[in-house]
This record gives structure tokens, sequence and C-alpha cells, in this order.
């Protein structure tokens, strides 16, 4: 490749998936495009069913039997070359040097992530030998240093024992042990604090953080939580029924957002400090079956502001530096 | 507000959606479909077993001694010229007859013992649960063994050995259906309302459980039918006077036979196998229908 | 510790229709072959709490503080340990603990809950006329078409058809399902309802209906609510007064407000900073407390956030602090050796 | 560990008592004594009633059933097992001859079905939904709707009578011939074999595909581990879990099988004898083999729970309980 790295550490260009169901087809995500810049972090929200955690899957090329891709393209550029992630067989070897080693993913659920039957050491040190020949000792002396620095106590000990003996912070902390043990450029956090406890999510959010400025690597993560993306993104994609509505970086989001999927979100969770006197302006209805999908915009069954025209699928919209929104009411290209 | 209700007497639907959804789901698995329709043919053929041989399944017929398949007789004849076709089908009802009883009242003891177990749990619960994993940790064979040693041999005493035996697997199920179902929010809501125990283990708990014991019911069925059998094979089933399926495959423990008189154990054998496994493909169609996971 | 106190809202209140006082609940831990005890989950560990006529006072705390425990408990779904939970019948004011079966029993139509797991709150073989028929009989309404009529009534106040009442859960979504919920707990006409986590299972955008739909109930039908929520920005939009729970206790009470602006625990503080907010104009500190909540089984002695706590001084690993109301506002309770609060001497009548 | 296996060991105790109180009641309740067992027809009616009682009484047949018991006991203990009835010889003696022939049977079987239900279970996992998965579940189910007897009797037809590969009935002692020997058992140790085969098949498959499903899999997928390293290091050892419980339900069912599959193959084995036993009304000798037939389960069964441990760490370990309010 160039010189010059890309901006961008992972490109999308109109990524589908889809799942058979018996006989049904589930389309779970539905065209999507998206820039992830090198060195940032990246928050994907939406909520349950929305195609987020199912974008990071086929990223990684790990979607169940039943997914497959019809068309779309994945780029990864990286100082080892670009990649063209799509083109290649996700249990191949090329697939399989790039996860774990330059891509790396944590899941929501940090016990059933864990085997239960391995110790954590060696689970972990699983990880660095298949990517690189070291013998088992330094292995797991680097092991204990990593564990080390995501301040677990008594790491030499712990790393002796097995999955049901932490608490779920701690798993979490092996998880992102785990994941960044190999040193890669990009982890992708699928939901990573969801199953905690909010004073550990508060814990684990901020290692994410400072391992970020430390070591330098991009993050995509994941959520549903409005909050911990604008507590952690530079750039945020919102998500809806397989389609990312609205992009931009977070201040636009937040500031400016124009779509009104982005702005009935912001509306309807409760903020703290904003007492019981506003009232929160829900979202009518529900979100449609995905085997199902409206015509044209899928959030128009929905939205206050539909219109005809909804009827027909609206492009992206750029509002305005980088600020894209999938809206027939941001045409004229202001967010209004 | 009555207007409503008289719009919604209208409404109502005539079966009920749930139904509608389990028979959906059942005839979208088709072997489960062909699996009951074994089982209703091989059932019908026997009960209609008068309709279609006009031989007595006891009757002896020296001059007709061992005759190969012929259409007088369909299946041939046994060792003392009693037609094999007709020992076939009124043996069917025996051996259906029996599997089905031991299962049905296996059911009823392990769903009485369960939900006592479930509601009530203490010290009653720790003994049952004893009693289940000792008698399930006897070979079943040797136990029913035993039991038709001691009690002497009937179909009658097979019956209650197969009951005996056969109520473990459901008192598991249920009193572990008790238990989960006990946690589950709905069971706590009905608390709430200060429903009685009692009630709540018959109009709420009881009802979620029938499915794995209907599926249950199936597996022992099919079970006791092979373990019947098996022991009318090896002699210590039912008495030889009666015809079961085991029964009439007894014949075949002389090599003579399995390599000469092979309608004498096929027939019977295929039956088994036949009705069994309609047994088991229904049994596994239901369970697929009955599977909270799916709930 | 508030029995006596002359110038707090006590059980002579006319308007507290709930006073939970020195509630314990203890589960046994049992090991070994003959299921010896060796210990307790310490669930609910000596709390008083009194709940106005017509209020919501809402619950928080992390997973294994006990809210749960403690929202059961108020329904009766656990026998507490020890302690009182008198509850105002009419005139009356009497230990719900100490009724007769059979005022027990009516008792059960006064307080009601909501579970937080939708999926399960409902039985999967039973219709939507089932389940809010049977509780309407059992208290008494004994004609069928009144009790017809009441459930296309009760549905239509959440929002749903009348005549999905012939339906089965599985026909409903999460957010539907939740709103039958309310209505079924809603169908013997309680007074007070003890949401448990009613929205936490349900998707952001759903959260919001349900929310709502809750509030106008409460002015409709004047109800009274325990919301229990891990979540403190839900609990603060629905609540007038907040508990914050820690391994079994009541680290802080006080209105929803005052707790915000003007929170006196440290755990207060740090549940606080840790909440993320979407909004990117405030950015206040994060507190970030160090290791895992302790065990119930075994909770610190003292206080029993000294060893997250990042004021912790020399007395509060050794001596529990007390519940007492703060010196500028009765209504305002905290449990911390640092924060000022009044005497307990002054406390008595 | 150790700890674990000695409690184990601890509950095989009041196991055993129970099932030999069993037997011993089972004794008491079959018709005659052991004095009828002792004595030949013409000596007993030879004998006036008193003479008889006289001699019950010597006996200490009229003690309480609880002295009788620990008396029985004791004397099983002390390897005294009395005598059969039908053949004259000590029971002893018959157990030692026939009940390792057997324990082969079962164990071959055993293992023999094990590998190929793995294997099979497996591999239809792994190709789930193709038509080898497809085939597979129809033969598991077709596996155990068979009658085991009827497999026997199939397999005589064609591979003993038929082709003439394996001889149809007999055994010959492994020390005697070591390869006449093998000949002989593999059809009675396929036709007993294939209904655990059968249901471990789908069993497997079934566990495998749980297994699958789970997180800790696309973990190791997201570590970029070559899919054999994932299916034998992560899959297949947790799968092997509520499959080594399977096999352990399936256990008694195997040994009640050999009992039926020695008959078809007039296989000299204990079930065999069994059987004549109670043609012959030798009820000593058949609760002597049921008990120890019973306690042989009992035995192989601790030990398939003792390996379930050993692949656990939660078990072995005492996973750590939390329970309570949340």
């Amino acid at each position: 490749m160039s010189e010059q790295l890309n901006e961008n550490i992972l490109t999308l260009k109109g990524l589908k998936v889809q799942f058979r169901v018996g006989r049904r087809l589930v389309k779970a995500v539905n065209g999507v495009d998206l820039n992830v810049r090198r060195g940032k972090t990246l928050g994907l929200v939406g909520e349950s069913g929305c195609g987020k955690s199912v974008t990071a899957h086929a990223i990684m090329r790990l979607l169940p039997k039943a997914g497959f891709i019809p068309e779309g393209e994945v780029t990864y550029y990286s100082n080892e070359g670009t990649v063209d992630i799509l083109k290649h067989n996700p249990k191949g070897k090329t697939l399989r040097d790039l996860r774990g080693r330059q891509i790396s993913m944590i899941f929501q659920d940090p016990l059933a992530s864990l085997n239960p039957v391995y110790r954590i050491g060696d689970q972990i040190v699983e990880n660095i030998r298949q990517h690189n020949r070291v013998p088992k000792e330094a292995a797991m002396k680097r092991t204990v240093e990593m564990l080390k620095q995501l301040s677990i106590p008594q790491a030499e000990k712990r790393v002796l024992d097995y999955p049901h003996q932490f608490s779920g912070g701690m798993k979490q902390r092996v998880m992102i042990a785990m994941g960044l043990i190999n040193d890669p450029e990009l982890l992708i956090a699928d939901e990573p604090t969801t199953a905690l406890d909010v004073t550990i999510q508060a814990q684990i959010l901020e290692l994410m953080q400072d391992l970020q400025k430390k070591l330098g690597f991009t993050i995509i993560i994941i959520t549903h939580n409005m909050g911990i993306v604008a507590d952690m993104a530079d750039d945020i994609a919102v998500m809806y029924m397989g389609k990312i509505v609205e992009f931009g970086s977070k201040r636009e989001i937040f500031l400016n957002p124009a779509h009104p999927y982005t702005k009935a979100l912001l509306k309807s969770v409760p903020v703290l400090g904003s007492g019981s006197n506003s009232r929160l302006e829900p979202i009518r209805g529900n979100t449609p079956d995905p085997s199902e999908m409206p015509e044209g915009c899928t959030f128009a069954p929905r939205c206050d502001f539909a219109m005809d025209i909804c009827k027909t699928d609206p492009p992206n919209f750029d509002v305005g530096g980088g600020h894209m929104s999938r809206c027939w009411l941001c045409k004229g290209g202001n967010g209004q | 507000m009555a207007e409503t209700a008289a719009v919604m007497e209208q409404r109502k639907p005539k079966k009920s959606s749930l139904a509608k959804r389990n028979t959906e789901r059942f005839l979208r698995n088709k072997l489960a479909v062909m699996g009951l329709l074994i089982v209703l043919f091989v059932v019908v053929l026997c009960l209609i077993a008068p309709l279609l041989t006009d031989y007595d399944p006891a009757k002896i017929s020296l001059s007709e001694r061992i005759q190969a398949p012929s259409s007088t007789h369909l299946f041939g004849t046994d060792k003392i010229g009693r037609d094999v076709f007709a020992r076939v089908l009124y043996g069917g009802r025996m051996s259906i007859l029996i599997g089905l009883s031991g299962a049905i009242g296996g059911m009823i003891l392990g769903v009485i013992i369960g939900s006592f177990c479930g509601l009530y749990g203490g010290w009653l619960d720790s003994f049952f649960v004893k009693v289940a994993e000792l008698v399930s940790s006897i070979p079943q064979l040797l136990l029913v063994l035993v039991l038709v040693a001691i009690v002497g041999q009937s179909m009658r005493n097979l019956i209650f050995v197969f009951i005996f035996t056969g109520w473990i697997a459901t008192f598991r199920l249920v009193r572990g259906r008790f238990f989960s179902l006990r946690e589950e929010s709905f069971v706590e809501a009905s608390r709430a309302f200060g429903i009685s125990n009692v009630s709540i283990a018959f109009r709420h708990i009881l009802p979620n459980c029938l499915g794995p014991v209907v599926v249950q019911l199936t597996l022992n069925t099919a079970g006791f039918i092979l373990q019947e059998a098996a022991l009318s094979f090896i002699g210590l089933g039912v008495p030889s006077s009666v015809p079961t399926w085991g029964n009439i495959m007894d014949a075949a423990k002389e090599i003579m036979v399995i390599s000469n008189y092979p309608w004498l154990w096929v027939f019977p054998g295929v039956a088994i196998a036949l009705f069994v496994l309609g047994v088991n493909f229904f049994g596994d169609g239901l369970r697929d229908v009955f599977d909270p996971n799916q709930m | 510790m508030n029995e006596k106190q002359v110038k707090l809202p006590n059980e002579h209140d006319k308007d507290v229709l709930l006073n939970i006082k020195d509630l314990k609940k203890y589960f046994p831990i049992t090991a070994g072959f003959f299921k010896k005890t060796v210990g307790h989950i310490r669930a609910v560990d000596d709390i008083s709490l009194y709940v106005k006529r017509g209020e919501t006072v809402g619950l928080v705390g992390e997973s294994g503080c006990g809210k749960t425990t403690l929202g059961k408990c108020i329904v009766r779904l656990q026998q507490p340990t020890a302690g009182a939970l008198e509850y105002r019948f009419g005139e009356k004011f009497s230990d719900m603990l100490q009724l007769s079966k059979k005022e027990k029993f009516a008792a059960h139509r006064k307080i009601q809950m909501v579970f937080q797991d939708p999926y399960s709150s409902l039985n999967p073989v039973k219709n939507i006329f089932t389940a809010f028929d049977e509780p309407m009989r059992v208290h008494g309404m004994k004609n069928p078409e009144e009790r017809k009529e009441k459930i296309a009534h009760l549905l239509e106040s959440v929002n749903l058809p009348a005549d999905y009442m012939y339906r089965y859960p599985h026909e409903f979504s999460g957010g539907q399902r939740q709103r039958i919920c309310i209505a079924r707990a809603l169908c013997v006409d309680p007074e007070l309802v003890v949401c448990d986590e009613p929205v936490s299972a349900l998707d952001v955008s759903i959260q919001a209906q349900v929310l709502n739909l809750m509030k106008d109930l409460q002015d409709k039908l004047n109800l009274t609510y325990v919301f229990i929520a891990h979540d403190l920005s839900v609990v603060e939009y629905m609540s007038d007064r907040i508990a914050v729970m820690y391994l079994g206790k009541i680290m802080e009470i006080a209105k929803s407000k005052s707790l915000y602006y003007d929170a006196r625990h440290p755990y207060t503080e740090a549940l606080l900073s840790a909440i993320p907010i979407p909004r990117i104009e405030e950015k206040k500190g994060r507190i970030i407390l160090e290791g895992d909540v302790p065990s119930p089984a075994n909770p610190p002695k003292g206080c029993r956030f000294h060893t997250r706590c990042r004021k912790c001084i020399d007395i509060c690993t050794k001596e529990e602090p007390k519940f007492l109301p703060t010196k500028d506002d009765p209504e305002h309770f905290v449990a911390c050796h640092l924060a000022e609060t009044v005497d307990p001497s002054e406390l008595e009548s | 560990m150790l700890k674990y296996f000695f409690q184990r060991m601890l509950l095989l105790i009041p196991m055993v008592i129970v099932i030999s109180l069993l037997a011993f009641i089972g004794l008491e309740l079959t018709p005659g004594d052991p004095l009828t067992a002792m004595l030949s027809p013409d000596q007993m009616s030879s004998m006036t009633t008193e003479e008889l009682d006289a001699m019950r009484e010597s006996l200490g047949l009229n003690d309480p059933m609880l002295i009788r018991y620990g008396r029985w006991v004791i004397n099983l203990l002390k390897g005294d097992l009395g005598i059969s009835v039908m053949s004259g010889s000590p029971i002893k003696d018959i157990i030692k001859n026939l009940l390792p022939a057997t324990i082969i049977l079962t164990m071959v079987a055993l293992v023999v079905s094990t590998l190929i239900g793995l294997i099979l279970g497996i591999f239809a996992a792994i190709k789930q939904n193709s038509i080898v998965d497809y085939l597979s579940s129809v033969l598991g189910v077709l596996g155990i709707s068979i009658p085991q007897f009827f497999i026997g009797i199939l397999a005589i037809l064609f591979f003993a009578v038929r082709l003439q590969w394996f001889p149809a009935q007999g055994r010959t002692d492994i020390g005697l011939n070591f390869w006449q020997s093998l000949k002989y058992l593999v059809l009675p140790s396929f036709s007993l074999g294939i209904t655990l085969t059968a249901a471990l098949m789908r069993h497997t498959r079934n566990s495998m595909l749980d297994v699958l499903n789970k997180d800790y899999v696309k973990t190791a997928r997201a570590k970029g581990l070559p899919e054999w390293k994932v299916y034998t290091f992560h899959v297949f050892r947790n799968a092997m879990m509520p499959i080594s419980v399977m096999i352990l339900l399936r256990l008694p069912m195997l040994i009640g099988g050999a009992v039926v599959i020695e008959q078809v193959f007039g296989y000299a084995g204990i079930g065999n004898r069994l059987l004549t036993a109670i043609n012959a009304s030798d009820y000593q000798l058949v609760l002597i083999i049921i008990l120890l037939l019973s306690i042989v389960a009992l035995f192989a069964s601790v030990l398939i729970d003792l390996f379930t441990a050993v692949l656990d760490p939660r078990v072995r370990l005492g996973s750590s309980k939390n329970q309570g309010g949340a």
C-alpha cells in the first residue's frame, strides 16, 4: 500500500447481512456504509435487533451459520497492508491471522465469553501463542503483566483461577486483557458493560479510555446507551432496522441531531438531573419485525414527521461537515 | 362499556391462538406428522383386527404348522399352526395396551408425587428424590425381573411393575418444572394476589408441565413396549398364552427358526420397530412444540 | 431508629401509607450433606422507611443490594426475618405481618407488584382474560359480566384494544406485555404498587411509553409507587423521594432534587457520577469506585461502604454509622460518619 | 478433588445397603426358604413339621428379620454366597466363572458404542442441517426404536447364518483363545451397543450444537484459532459433560440389556444364568446376581460421575454460591 496510512482503519460499503430463519429471510443489516477513523472511538448505537451487533460480527466474520453476507465491502487498512475482509474465507488463514492480533472483540456477557473449563491464564496464553512463536512461560509472564496493567489484584495467582472464581467486572477485565494482549489496532466492544453494574461500568469504561490513550488503538463501541457514547465516542453512528440513519461527530449528533429517530431517542430517555418535571416523549409503536420491514424509510411508521415521500427509501444526505442523515427532511442540506 | 363486551363476544376466536400455534408448529415437523400417522395406522389396524382377519390368534391348527406366508395366511403360521397375521394384530393390542397403561399409570403417579414434592418440598421431597435415585440406578430390567419373580407372571403384574419403575422420569420432570416455575414472575404475581399455593400449583404450574409430561409419556410408552417385548421374549413377561409382540417372537430363540422360518419373527419385530419408531418421531415433534426455550 | 422523631413524618401522620420498621431478611446459606446452615445472606439488613400516600419512593442500588428483596417483602412474597411492615387500612394502622390469615389475604388487594421480566410475568398457557379474571374472582368480584367489562376497561387504560383479552402472551411484544402486567396489577384496585425494575428489560424507545403510562395511571388512580431500579436516571424521573441502597442497607434517602444536587453519602456521589449522561455540555469529574461490591453474606465491619469509599476515615472501619436526618433537611436521611446529621438525642420525643 | 471422590464413595454405602436390604426382602418374599433349598424334596417329605421347625430354629431362621439380614450380609462379606439349588455348586464359583464374561461384553459394548456414537454425533453437529445430519438423526431414532434382541436376531441371520462371518451362538474364554473369543464377542456387543450408540449420537449432536452457540466459542474464534482447535479444545471438552451424564443414565439399561442379549446369542454369562435360575426358582442365586449387577452399575456410575467432575472445574472446586436478593 501507499506510504501514508489511510486515515480510516476500516471502511464498510453497502454491507448487507441476512439470516435464514426457517423459510423466512431476515434482513438484519441492510446496506451499511461506515468509516472508522484510526485511533478514534466510534460509537454504534441502536436498540436491540437494529443490527449493530450483527454488523460487528460481520466485520469479524463471526456470523452464525444461518447468517450470510449477500453483498457489501469491508476493507481493513493496516500497517501490514489492506485486507478486503469479505473476499476471504472466514475460517481461512488470512482472517484468522487478523482476528485476535489486529482486530479483537469483546462481548456483552463476560461470564459466557470465557470458557468455564480452562484457567484464565491459559485462555489468554492461547491467544498469544496462536499468533506468536513464544514459549509458554514467556507468554504467561506477559499475561500476568497485562492483567496487572488492568489492575487485577494478585495477578500472579489469579491467572491460575477459573472463570467462575471471578466477579463480573473482573471477568470483563480479563476479556479486555485477552483482546489487547497482542497489541491490536482495532478493538470492537459489543455492549461491554450491559451486564455490569453502573459503578463497575464506570471502571471498565475508564479503563478502556486509559488504555486507548496509552496504546493508541481504535475502538468501535456498540451500545444502546446514549450516555455511554456521549462519554466515550468521537464519532457516532445511529442504527435503526439494519441501516445507519445518522452519522456524525459526537458534537453534531448531540447538539444538532438531524434524523427524527435520533432526536426521538434523545428525548425518550430520562436524563439524570432533569428531574421528574420534564416529561419524556416516547417513540410511538414498536420496532417492526425485521422479517417484515416497512417499505421506504423504516422509521416512517413511527415518525411524527412522516410524509408521502417517506414511502421511498431516503438516500444519505450530507447535513454538513461529514454529518450524514438518511431522512428526506435533510434533503435541503440543513438539519432542520 | 356494555357494548364493548358484546362486540368482544363476537370477536372471541373459536380456537385459541395458542392451540393454533402449537398445531402449526407440530405440522411443520414432517417426521412428527409421519410418526403420528404411523401410530394411528398401527393402532387402527390392531383395533379393527376382527375385520381384517377371520383367524383366532389362539386357535391351534396342527395341520397348518409352519406355513410360509401365502394368501390364506398373510404372515404364515407358527409352529402349532396359529395364524401369525392374526397374532401380530391381536398381540399389538396387548403390547400397546401394556405399554400405554404402564406409561399412563407411571405418569399419573409421577405427576402426583412430583407436584406434591415440588409444592411442599421438605423431608418428603428429599425422601422421594433418594428413592428415585436408587430405583433409577438399579438396571430397570433387573428390577422388573425381580418383581416378576416375586409377584409372578401376569399382564397385570407387568403393568404394575412398569408403573413402579416408570414414575421416576415424570416425577423428576414435574418436580424440576415446579421448582423452576415457582421462581417465574407469573407465579409470584399470582402469589401477590394472595392466591393459594394449591390453586397456583393446579391452575398455573401444572398446565405448564403438561407439554413435557406428554413428551415423557410418549418416551415411556415406547420404552415399555420395547421392555415388554424383551421380557416376553426371554419368557418372563406376559404368560405365553396371551399373544403380545414379544411373546410371538420368542420362537426366534432357536437358530433353526431364525434361519429357516423368518416370518415367525420378522413380522412382529417389524411391527414393534415401526410402532415404536412412530411413537418416538411423534414424541420428538411434541418436544419441539413444547420446548420452553421457544416460548 | 426513626420511630419516635418529633419533627419527622411518622406513622401518626395521616398521609403515611406504609411504614417499614427495622426490616430484616436473611437467607440461610447451606452447605455439605446435611444442609447445615453455615451463614446468612443479609439481603435486607435493618431497614426503616416510610411511604406516603400518592408519592413515589424510588429504591436504587446495584445488583445484590437487596432492593428486590425489600420490594418482595413489602408485597409479602418474602417472609421477613424480623421487623414490622405497618400499613394503613382505612383509619387503622396495623403490622401486616401480625394480621389474621383472612386479613392478610385481603391485604393483597391493597399492595400489588409489577415485575422486571415481562416475558415470564405472564403465564404462557393462559390468555389475558384468564390472567385477569382469577385474581378478581378470588377477591370477591362475583359477577362475570362485570369482570369482563373491567378487564376491557383496564386494557383500554393501558392503551391496548379491549379484544386483546383473548390473546395469549406470545402474541405480544415486550412493551405490550409490560403494559398488560401493569393493568393486571391494577385489576384489584390496589393503593400501593411495587414496581421492580419495570422497564429494564425493555428497549429504550419503549421505556418512555411505559414510564409515562405509569405516571398517568398514578395521577388518575391516586396510586402510590415503590419504584425499584438500578438506573438512577429512570428512578429520578419517576420518584419524589429516592432511597439509595448498598449491601442490604439504605445509605441515603432524600427528595429526588436534593439527592441529585446535594448528595451527602460518598456512595450516592459515586453512583451519580458513574451514570453516563446522554449530553455533552455537562462533564463532571467521574468518581471511580475501586473493586467490587463485597458479599452480602459477609459485609464489612463498620460502615459497609468503607472498603470502597474514598473518604474513609478510621471510625468508618470500626463503627457502623447511624441512619439519621441531616441538619438542614429533616426528610434527608443519611448513614455516614462524615455527613452533618442531627444528634440522635434530639430525635427522641 | 480427593474430597469430592471420597464424598461420592461414601454416598455409595447407603445405596448398597438399601439395595442389599431390598434383595434380602425379595428373597424373603419368594416362596420357600433356605431350608427348602438345602433339603431335597424327598428329605422334606420324610421329616415331620416339628423336625423341620427344630431345624429352622437351629439354623436361626426364626430369628427377627434384621438379625437374619445381618447374618446374611456378614456371610456375603465373608464370601459365603450360599449354594445354588439348581446346580448344587457354590454360588461363588458360578459368579467367578460367569461375571467376567458379562462385564467384558458390556464393557466392549460401552466402549465401542461410545466411540461410534461420539464420532457420528460430532460429525452430525459439524455438518448441521446437511444430508449427513438428517440421515443420522433418522438413524438415531431408528436405533432406539428397534428392540435390541430383534437386532440381535437379524445380526445372527445375516452375519452368522448367511455370511458366516461370526459364530451365531456361544462364547470362548478370553484366556483360552483370544482371537476366537473376540469373534464370539462381535455380534452380541454390537447388538447390545447399538441402542446406546443411537442415543449417544443424538445426544452428542445436540450437546455439541448447544456448546457451539456459546459465547466462549465465539471468543475462541475471535482469537483466530483454527476450526479444529476450536472444536477439540473449546467445543468438545464442554460438550462432554452432558454427554457423560447421558452415558451414566444409560448404563443400567446396558446391563439390563446384556441379560436379554446373552439369551439371544446363547452367550454363557451371568445374565443367561440369571434367567435359568429364575426359571428354576433358584432365588438365592437370582438375588445374588441382581445384587452384584446393581453394585457394578452403581460403581460404574460413580466412576463416570467422577470423570465429569474432572472435566468441570466448577464441580471440582465447588462453585461459589451466589444466592439471594438482587
